[in-house]
């Protein structure tokens, strides 16, 4: 009955962690996973991905999901 | 259609040719290749770049590479895809990242070459932090076009 | 800047690493390659192509390349091309024509990448004759896109 | 006192010469040398260069000039 969570790049290194497992209960949404976890408030422009496909902070989560928390993306070339 | 990601330097010429060679259904079926290649410079925004490690979400970096070359095969009349992208830690000079598309004609391997970087420098979950002789930072996004 | 005339087959890949290793000055300067081929396919209108001749106006051809090279480099921020261009008998699969363009950034790769094939093939005097199970023809020039 | 004329492709074949070397007494422009050597009307769409630059039928040639005449080009790729 549990939750993955992981965070990436400057968000990883702000929180000193990249990855959690929090129980679900109580948890509804993609934000409560951040609240649960980071617990500090969610940057305004973090990237929120749930079971690898990007996500608003309002969306649901169940029990077994992967949340994904991290900055604007950098890939690619100039 | 291929998608590498690669922990190791890589020769983007030397992979296109195997690819293609690779491919015996290709030959004579296409008339354009388009190739884009983006290597690492050994400078940024004025500074001196030592070297950039770029961190990466691996199994959705891989799933969103393989649904932005799925994108461009419907909506071009484009014959194969190939993209390499390079994670972990790389000196300047480095590729970081080769997309090359096989069609019958140019316009659709251009189109689809360029959608295909475009896109993926806004949607695959890459994060480059560059090593300068002030120190590590994060590289910024690029501002839209 | 390097311009290519070549009378046999050529491998664009190994040309484009041959060439980007030969030029140590840039190394660390570029961040975007942008690479177009153009290859004979084996089928063109409906009809079968077993070989394809490719005349040429020499010295003129030349000119006009080059030209056409120094025009992109005037016009777009890139640091160095290469061009190079078959003439003669070719087979299916041969590539024809690769366009090769080094820049700091991609737009002005692809850009110029794009402006160096649509212009070689207005003002760069080549035609090329195709041998058909029904008999040798010139092929008619591209309308205008 | 001469003009070298070349031929290519289409044209070439079709009046079975690839070049020709002309008196330029008597040319004045780059038509005149068509009109010499091709002893045919100049087809509308046949591009003329002089001197290897692309030119106008009305351009002038002189002496040691080379000119040439041929179809629509064809070069690159599709």
């Amino acid at each position: 009955m549990s939750i993955t969570v992981r965070f990436f790049a400057s968000i990883r290194e702000k929180l000193g962690k990249e990855q959690d497992i929090i129980e679900s209960k109580g948890i509804t949404c993609a934000a409560d996973v951040w609240n649960r976890s980071a617990r500090i408030p969610l940057p305004g422009n973090t990237l929120v991905a749930v079971n690898m496909e990007y996500a608003r902070p309002d969306q649901p989560v169940r029990d077994g999901d992967e949340v994904a928390f991290f900055p604007p993306v950098t890939g690619g070339a100039r | 259609m291929k998608i590498l990601l690669v922990a190791e330097a890589f020769d983007p010429w030397r992979e296109v040719e195997r690819y293609q060679s690779g491919q015996p259904g290709l030959a004579g079926k296409f008339g354009a290749t388009a190739v884009f290649v983006g290597t690492l410079r050994d400078f940024n925004r004025g500074n001196e770049v030592q070297s950039m490690t770029l961190e990466h979400y691996a199994p959705m970096t891989r799933r969103h590479l393989e649904r932005v070359a799925e994108e461009a095969s419907a909506r071009w009349p484009i014959e194969d895809v190939l993209v390499i992208h390079r994670y972990g830690e790389l000196r300047p000079n480095d590729p970081i990242v080769c997309v090359a598309v096989w069609a019958a004609h140019r316009d659709a391997a251009f189109d689809a070459c360029r959608y295909l970087i475009d896109e993926l420098k806004t949607r695959a979950p890459f994060w480059k932090q560059e090593l300068t002789p002030q120190g590590r930072r994060w590289v910024a996004p690029e501002k839209t076009k």
